[in-house]
């Protein structure tokens, strides 16, 4: 199958994802997308590391999954945190501080 | 390596300065003194400075100094005066020990019981008086560092620095008559010096992109940019150094506006009326006597000496704007209703002489112009220091509050007089000499300009005279009946004031022989010649 | 001797200095040594004098160099002098009335409390006016030029506390200021045309430059001349300037002050002879100013201020003359000097009036006042003979001199001078007898009005002792008064004869203003015989209304004419609706416009930042999903502008 | 497609990694010149150590103790190295080509370090808030994870609980800034952003005071955070997929045509200007985040007003440095080729973001939005140094930087002084007459102000006039001007907060000023002393700047 249309995919994710971020309001959800926009860019990676033929994105992609492992450790810590104080997970609800 | 004079006239008051600011709280009068005395060893300075000037050197600065500061721009710690400058230094110097001790009380707590609030929130660490005498000085020193920069980026950075002590003077020391109430004095008063600050900030950052421009100009044709003066002269001079027509308008523009909002020239100058009318009186001198003396004295050093080209192609507009400066602060003068306002407004009208001088590119033009500097300095703390003197008497800038002070306080209102005759140039006092070289100086060039420009003086006598009627005259109004006449202090002020007034209009040889070798200078950086009378007499007289 | 001839300016301006500074222990003694001063200066010119007769007519001009004033490159003034004939002549009048009026003022202020002060300023007045006749060049000669204008101003105004005083001294000053534009302008033409503005290498230059450049300059001198001697259209500080104390009056808007603008152009009489434009200006000026202040005269009612409009009128004379160029030269002169001296007397004889009626200064609230002060009545009756031109008296010779130049000036342009001077003769004669009859003729009306509450001129402690509301008691003024009334009067009588006989007046002046017989079509006799025809109208008339039937002690309204002369035929209403009112419109609209358009481009600039702040600031509205947006946004946009930049 | 078809390209992925693993070498190391990062991580490690075997009591000191040493030994090997010519002529390429060792990288490593330690100190300052229950405490939550004014948090504050672990946190961004911008790779680049944010993250939800707003401001910064590097990882996909390699060099001699060999298999990718511009301008927004330009600045006023005082003032600075080091290598380094194409772009951003952080923050009401707009318009300006593409321009971002952070974490340490009942009081009404209660305060305040609005002798003035003077020689006049006229603009409000300070009557129930302990002093003290040299003798800094400013590549 032609490499190049698993880009396009990547693409696709990558916009649903940032879609996602743009839209969902509950912040475990909005989370979730980020992390679907980061699983695009890795598709991205072995897609343009089996094109080029080296193993820089397969590595760039395993960082990655590392990364956002990190992020969601610290991500859900802090859902979770501001969930127990204001019994709610919504991103639209945390806007005390504007202008 | 001699003594280095220049910096040392300007370390003294910066020493005076933290020396005030350290006084504990409790001294006032201490500090009053500490103040006083610095200032005054400030003027030993400068008149030993002026003694050691020597007019008729073929260098272009003296006493200058010479240390390396940021290479990196380009920039060099210079100092030198050229016969313009030493005076103008000397009047700084001449000045501040008088504004000292008029504003002696101006920035005592006020005399009524404190507000008990206020004194404990402040735990007594806010020492006012100290920080006013602090302030005083350090305006003083940084201008008398601009006017012995001779590195335009030294320059500028006391041109700017300069700003925030005057600033808080302004903000900070208010004029205590004058509105309605404490609330209204409180923002009328943070309005002007806001509106002081950003003007000349708004002027000073655009004369930034200007010195900027400038650097980018002489590193692109020198190999390494540089800022002295003396350097881009002899560049200038070899030819190692040309800018472009454009370019150098543009540069020109930038200075020129720096220096258009702090003379003030119309109509950039509405700051001015506010924070002379919001400052006490000693600060409004130091505003209107010194500070924005360095607008005109750049003008003079910095727009005509880096760009003369630019200058005489801008000069008709200039001259107009200068013109229209004159008659337009003049007659706003005759509207106002406060006192200090009116010497604001008159002072408007006086710079535009000023500018009008040294735009007109004669020898008598530009030796007025720097003349008229120096008189309308004097002239002008004159009057204001008694204004203030009786503003602080009747707790009322307004005009309409005052009537028959010559009746209750005789001096004062003598003073007050002389300080008017010499604002509208009665001959026989400073300024008449000056107004009139301006005057002749422009006439000779441009005679239509020379003649709106002397209608300029029956205006000011109808401002300086209506002002005098409207208080000083008539029947005693309520509120003055029990005016004190002029203390010891407030004579130690205006008298010799008024006896440098009375010297230099009859003896202005000591400062004309001083700037003269100056302004022949200027007038050969611009390269033009005055112009030739249709009949010259003098050869006549001279065959003779 | 030339070295004495500062000591003229600086004797009574160290007695300005000391009286003015010295405070108040000078109180007691100050005014005799402000009269020392004054008399010490006229010392000073008499043995200049001396000096100067001694030397050959063409050489009598004397001159001191003090120093060098201003020095700028290409600029050159000095402060030096030159006592010619001409200066020798004011120096003396101005020194010897000056002496006797300080002498009469001694008195005349016995009772005010800021006498010293008054004594200051009239040293002060003293020296600038010696400047002024002394100066060696424009720029010295303006310096005394403004200030007499200063002391005019501060001695009109010495009764400051009288709001009417404090305007009226305002106005001097300012209505002079226009005309000092005028000099100004005038030197700086000098100055551009022949690099100098020295009397000596101008005036002699004057045959090398164009005609138009003199013109300019003449008229320019005119119209400082019109503003310092209150010639059309500038006169009309005068008549308020009467506001001053009398002394005042007499000195410097009689004999001296008002005519350096007859001084000015004399001087100047070079420059005027190649400008005939210029000349043709000065005799209108002169010939309109003589009828006008003569028809104000007709209709005062103020004892000063008739005496005022006929000053403004008799200058009209001088300048006229003047205006004719080496014809009238030294006519003017002498007319100015004899009018000195019957103006001088008139005008103390008026203050010895006053002075005796409480103040009063309304002739219609006189009458009859011969019997009560007998040598005020001599000595101004003196006076008014000179000045209406009673043959043999002084002012007959010099009037009658300068109506004959007037006829000589030639053409149909001497005929209408001519005409013009002796109409005003005549009613110079109708106006000054009216003043003597009302004053001093004619029932005692003063005994009605004395309800009227006086205006005091003097300072209040003074009107109280002599009571606000009682009635007058005319008495005699005391000898420091009367004897300068006395001198005077014989200058009055005598000096127009002294100077005639032999023309010795005309052959002193000559070798500095030169003098010219002109040619008259109408012989020496028939000008006297027509003057004193007129005169005797004049009288006449004024006997017919005045004398024969009893005054009104309230004006009766009078002719339309009559009522515009009250106020100066409307020149007040003039300046009033035109340049007062017009300029009051003018800074208070300038004042709107510097607050709401040049202030408010400012403030209005500040308002949109903050207003575009306030609007910008709602962007930020705290939810992170629309920060989300404008990251996306920015990425697009971003992305797009790389692409395109390419594209481009 | 054929590039696909070719199977050699594909297999000989396996037969290389099969056939020869004795041709694995292992990697080379230059441990000596990564020094600096090490250090500082391994303190952090050190610290993570500390919070878990010693007692709680003893833990304060310890890691205290820990970062003021790691730190300073970290920055005792950046001097090491740069005297030792590791700056100029011996610069090189470390660890396999992940990370630069140069000029610039060590300056702001420095840089970074010196914040960092004043950082610290303000981190660790405990006499501002009222002692409770005994214990004195610092700005961080007794207990993070307890809610906000519930029992737990009580019987934490009461227990005198606090939150040590902010010190390996802080050690833990330090070391992922010092990688930032020396970083030589893409890879390296997006690790090292991670490695200092997530702590960053977690450290704007320690707030003692206001935990709501302070949680409210780290799911904000996380959320955006992790949505830019996104883009950024993206924009990195996308560039290695252009260039084949994530390493600098390579992309740049790719971009620059260098590398002429190229298979036509890759014909695709390879070379496709497309992916190097979608794929650079979406590096450039993930580095643009992190900076506060304009259109990505929305997440500054909110976390610098929510995140503790400490957080915000070592956000502000060592943030920005970073950030800017490693956007100066991206652009200098990487596309400098492409400079025609980025130059534009950023001058549009330059512009808006001087001109938007300057008029919007003109209204703000609270001193800590105050200055994050403020700092919005201040990366406009060194963006203005940036876009010189001179070696002035470098030069000058690097001294602008080191000016700017202190003034920056010493306006911070200031606002931290101010209380009152609710903790800070950082609304600016409450700041009337602050200057005439403690003039001290005022003044040190009103100088750091001044420097911000670029008054001469101040650092600010030396920075901004070394910025537009890069900026004009490198033909960026216009900026120039936009720059001046912003910094109008900006003067307006800095301005507005010393009226506010010195000209307005205190309020009687006004907040007070804390005596801070030596620390914040220190803090405090050092921002003026800087503010002040740089401002009056710039001279040495320059040089070294200059010194500092080439790329090794």
């Amino acid at each position: 199958m032609n490499p190049i249309n698993y880009l396009y995919l990547a693409a696709l994710l990558f916009t649903i994802g940032a879609a996602g971020v743009l839209l969902r309001r509950n912040a475990i959800v909005v989370f979730m997308c980020i992390e679907l926009m980061l699983n695009a860019c890795n598709l991205a990676f072995v897609s343009f590391s089996r094109m080029h033929g080296n193993l820089d994105g397969q590595i760039m992609a395993f960082f990655t999954m590392v990364v956002a492992a990190a992020e969601v450790v610290i991500g859900l810590a802090i859902i979770v945190m501001i969930f127990r104080s204001r019994h709610s997970a919504s991103v639209d609800d945390a806007s005390l501080m504007k202008l | 390596m001699s003594f280095p004079l220049l910096t040392a006239t300007a370390v003294a008051p910066a020493v005076g300065a933290v020396a005030v600011a350290a006084v504990p709280a409790a001294q006032r009068t201490l500090a009053k003194w500490v103040a006083l005395l610095f200032s005054l060893a400030t003027l030993v300075l400068a008149a030993v400075a002026l003694v050691r000037f020597d007019p008729d050197s073929e260098d272009p600065y003296q006493l200058t100094e010479s240390h390396a500061w940021i290479a990196d721009f380009g920039v060099r710690y210079e100092l030198g005066v050229d016969g313009i400058g030493v005076v103008l230094v000397g009047l700084t110097a001449l000045l501040v020990p008088f504004v000292v001790l008029a504003g002696w009380h101006d920035a005592d707590p006020p005399a009524g019981a404190p507000d008990a609030a206020t004194q404990s929130v402040t735990h007594g660490r806010w020492r006012p008086t100290q920080g006013f005498f602090a302030l005083i000085l350090m305006v003083e020193a940084m201008v008398i560092l601009s006017f012995a920069a001779t590195d335009v980026f030294l320059f500028y950075v006391f041109f700017e620095a300069m700003l925030i002590p005057m600033y808080f003077l302004i903000g900070g020391f208010g004029d205590r008559a004058g509105h309605k109430n404490e609330q209204e004095t409180a923002t009328q008063r943070s309005y002007a010096a806001v509106k002081f600050l950003l003007y000349n900030l708004a002027g000073g950052l655009i004369m930034l992109a200007a010195v900027i421009g400038l650097y980018a100009v002489t590193a692109d044709d020198l190999g390494s940019g540089t800022f002295s003066l003396q350097q881009i002269a002899e560049a200038r001079a070899s030819g190692e150094l040309s800018i472009s027509t454009n370019t150098e308008r543009l540069l020109f523009l930038g200075f020129f506006f720096a220096f258009a909002v702090k003379a003030p020239l119309w109509p950039l100058h509405t700051w001015l009326p506010n924070a002379m009318g919001e400052s006490t009186a000693p600060v409004a001198v130091l505003i209107t006597a010194v500070v924005d003396k360095v607008g005109t004295f750049a003008m003079l050093r910095y727009c005509l000496h880096l760009f003369p080209e630019a200058s005489k192609w801008a000069t008709p507009v200039i001259l107009v704007l200068a013109v229209i400066s004159i008659l337009y602060g003049a007659l706003l003068a005759v509207g106002q209703r406060d006192i200090k306002r009116l010497v604001a407004y008159a002072s408007i009208s006086h710079f535009g002489f000023i500018i009008l001088g040294i735009f007109a590119m004669t020898s008598q033009g530009q030796s007025g112009a720097t003349l008229y500097m120096v008189n309308h300095g004097i002239s002008t703390a004159a009057l204001m220091l008694v204004a203030g003197f009786l503003i602080s008497r009747r707790g009322s800038r307004l005009i309409a509050d005052y009537g028959g002070v010559q009746k209750v306080a005789p001096v004062l209102a003598g003073t007050f007089l002389i300080g008017g005759l010499a604002t509208l140039s009665l001959p026989g006092l400073a300024p008449f000499i000056s107004e009139f070289l301006v005057l002749v100086g422009t006439f000779s060039r441009y005679p239509a300009i020379g003649i709106i420009a002397t209608v300029g003086i029956v205006l000011a006598a109808l401002y300086v005279l209506v002002l005098y009627q409207r208080t000083m005259t008539g029947p005693v109004k309520a509120g003055v009946e029990n005016m004190p006449d002029l203390r010891a202090r407030e004579l130690t002020v205006v008298v010799p004031l008024i006896a440098l007034l009375v010297f230099l209009g009859v003896y202005p040889k000591p400062v004309t022989e001083m700037i003269d070798p100056a302004v022949d200078r200027t007038l050969s950086v611009v390269d033009k010649q005055d112009p030739k009378p249709d009949v010259p007499v003098q050869d006549v007289e001279a065959a003779k | 001797m030339e070295n004495l001839i500062g000591w003229l300016v600086a004797a009574p301006l160290l007695g300005a200095a000391v009286l003015l500074c010295g405070g108040k222990r000078l109180d007691r003694l100050g005014h005799w040594l402000g009269t020392l001063l004054a008399a010490a200066s006229f010392v000073i010119g008499v043995l200049l004098f001396v000096d100067m007769l001694g030397e050959d007519e063409h050489h009598r001009a004397m001159h001191q160099h003090l120093f060098s004033w201003i020095p700028v490159s290409g600029f050159q003034a000095d402060v030096a002098f030159q006592l010619d004939q001409l200066s020798m002549t004011f120096v003396l009048l101005i020194t010897g009335v000056g002496t006797l009026i300080h002498i009469y003022s001694v008195g005349y202020m016995e009772h005010d409390d800021r006498r010293r002060r008054f004594f200051g300023y009239l040293n002060l007045f003293l020296a600038a006016m010696l400047l002024l006749v002394i100066a060696d060049n424009y720029l010295l000669l303006y310096v005394g030029w403004e200030g007499v204008g200063l002391a005019s101003y501060l001695l009109i105004g010495f009764w400051q506390h009288k709001p009417s005083a404090a305007t009226a001294a305002k106005k001097a000053f300012l209505v002079n200021r226009v005309g000092d534009v005028g000099l100004s302008i005038a030197i700086m033409l000098m100055f551009t045309t022949f690099g100098t503005f020295t009397f000596g290498p101008v005036l002699e230059a004057t045959g090398e430059t164009g005609e138009g450049k003199l013109t300019a300059i003449g008229l320019m001198l005119l119209l400082a001349a019109c503003g310092k001697s209150a010639q059309v259209p500038l006169q009309s500080w005068l008549g308020d300037a009467m506001e001053g104390p009398t002394p005042v009056s007499a000195l410097i808007h009689a004999a001296t002050m008002v005519t350096a603008g007859v001084y000015l152009i004399t001087r100047s009489g070079a420059i005027f002879n190649a400008a005939p434009d210029a000349q043709t200006a000065v005799v209108a000026v002169g010939a309109v100013t003589l009828i006008f202040g003569a028809i104000v005269g007709c209709a005062k009612d103020d004892i000063k201020k008739a005496l005022a409009g006929s000053t403004m009128s008799q200058i009209g004379y001088m300048i006229l003359a003047a205006g004719l160029g080496p014809i009238g030269y030294v006519f003017a002169i002498m007319h100015l000097v004899t009018h000195g001296f019957f103006k001088a007397g008139l005008f103390l004889g008026a203050g010895s009036v006053m002075h005796g009626m409480n103040d009063e200064v309304d002739m219609r609230k006189y009458g009859g006042l011969r019997k009560y002060m007998p040598i005020t009545f001599i000595t101004f009756g003196l006076g008014y003979l000179a000045i209406i031109g009673f043959p043999g008296l002084s002012g007959f010779f010099s009037k009658d001199k300068i109506i004959e130049a007037a006829f000589a000036k030639g053409g149909t342009e001497g005929w209408i001078l001519g005409g013009t001077a002796l109409l005003g003769a005549a009613i110079t004669a109708y106006y000054m007898t009216r003043v003597m009859l009302l004053t001093f003729f004619g029932e005692e009306r003063w005994r009605k009005t004395a309800t009227r509450s006086p205006e005091a001129p003097s300072a209040e402690p003074a009107a109280e002792t002599r009571g606000e509301h009682a009635e007058p008691h005319p008495h005699e003024s005391p000898k420091s008064m009367t004897i300068p009334m006395i001198v005077l009067a014989f200058g009055s009588v005598f000096a127009g004869g002294l100077f005639s006989v032999g023309d010795r007046f005309v052959h002193w002046l000559e070798p500095v203003t030169g003098h010219d017989h002109g040619d008259s079509p109408l012989s020496a006799t028939t000008v006297t015989l027509s003057t004193v025809a007129v005169l005797v109208v004049g009288v006449a008339l004024a006997w017919a209304q005045y004398g024969r039937k009893p005054v009104p002690v309230v004006a009766p309204r009078g002719s339309l004419l009559t009522r515009a002369a009250r106020r100066d035929l409307l020149q007040d209403d003039f300046n009033h609706v035109v340049l007062v009112r017009g300029g009051e419109h003018l800074t208070r609209s300038l004042v709107y416009v510097d607050h709401k358009l040049v202030d408010g481009v400012v403030n209005g600039t500040a308002a949109s930042v903050g207003g575009l702040s306030g609007r910008l600031r709602r962007l930020q509205n705290g939810y992170a999903r629309s920060y989300a947006v404008s990251m996306f946004g920015g990425t697009a946009v971003l992305i797009a502008a790389t692409l395109l930049m390419r594209a481009v | 497609m054929s590039a696909v078809a070719d199977p050699v390209t594909v297999h000989s992925l396996w037969t290389m990694a099969a056939e020869s693993p004795d041709k694995f070498k292992a990697p080379d190391i230059e441990y000596g010149q990564l020094a600096p990062t090490l250090i500082v991580i391994g303190a952090a490690i050190v610290g993570v150590l500390i919070e878990a075997l010693l007692p709680r009591k003893a833990r304060y000191g310890a890691q205290l103790f820990t970062s003021v040493l790691g730190i300073a030994a970290a920055f005792a090997a950046v001097i090491g190295l740069a005297v030792g010519d590791y700056g100029t002529s011996k610069a090189r390429i470390a660890a396999e080509g992940a990370i630069a060792v140069d000029g610039p990288a060590l300056f702001l490593q420095g840089t970074i370090l010196l914040v960092s330690l004043v950082a610290v100190f303000t981190f660790a300052e405990r006499r501002l808030d009222p002692v409770a229950h005994g214990n004195r405490v610092d700005s961080f939550a007794a207990q993070a994870a307890a809610v906000p004014g519930g029992d737990a948090e009580k019987e934490a504050t009461k227990a005198g609980f606090t939150t040590t672990e902010v010190f390996p946190l802080l050690l833990f961004a330090v070391g992922g800034m010092l990688v930032f911008p020396a970083a030589n790779d893409l890879l390296t680049l997006f690790i090292a952003l991670e490695v200092f944010s997530l702590p960053l993250y977690v450290l704007c939800a320690l707030a003692r005071r206001q935990r709501l707003v302070s949680q409210e401001a780290a799911v904000k910064y996380f959320l955006l955070g992790a949505f830019s590097s996104a883009f950024l990882l993206f924009g990195i996909a996308l560039l290695y997929g252009y260039a084949g390699s994530v390493t600098y060099g390579r992309i740049a001699d790719v971009v620059d045509g260098e590398v002429a060999d190229i298979t036509p298999a890759l014909a695709q990718t390879m070379g496709n200007d497309a992916l190097l511009l979608i794929g650079g301008a979406m590096v450039l927004m993930g580095l643009l985040f992190k900076i506060g330009a304009v259109p990505f600045h929305m997440w500054t006023p909110d976390v610098y007003q929510g995140a503790p005082t400490p957080v915000t003032g070592f956000m502000a600075a060592a943030t920005k440095v970073a950030a800017f080091g490693a956007l100066l290598r991206l652009l200098y380094v990487v596309l400098p080729g492409l400079r025609w194409d980025w130059r534009p772009v950023m001058w549009g951003v330059a512009i808006v973001t001087m001109l938007a952080g300057a008029i919007v923050a003109v209204t703000q009401t609270d001193v800590k939005r105050l200055l994050a707009y403020s700092s919005i318009a201040h990366a406009g300006f060194i963006l203005a140094g940036v876009i010189a593409t001179n070696e002035e321009g470098v030069s000058s971002v690097l001294f602008y930087l080191g000016a700017y952070s202190f003034v920056t974490l010493g306006a911070f340490a200031v606002v931290t002084l101010v209380r009152d009942a609710g903790g800070e009081a950082t609304h600016l009404s409450k700041w009337a007459g602050l200057g005439r209660r403690s003039p001290l305060v005022g003044a040190v305040f009103a100088v750091f102000l001044l420097a911000f609005a670029g008054i001469p002798l101040t650092s600010g003035f030396a920075g901004k006039f070394a910025v537009f003077k890069a900026a004009a020689e490198g033909g960026a006049g216009a900026l120039v001007v936009v720059g001046v006229v912003s910094s109008a603009i900006a003067a307006f409000f800095y301005i507005r907060v010393i009226v506010l300070m010195f000209f307005s009557e205190p309020r009687a129930d006004g907040p007070t000023v804390a005596v801070p302990s030596v620390l914040t002093s220190s803090a405090i003290a050092i921002g003026v002393a800087v503010t002040l040299v740089l401002g009056i003798a710039p001279q040495y800094f320059l040089e070294l700047a200059g010194d500092a400013g080439v790329f090794v590549r």
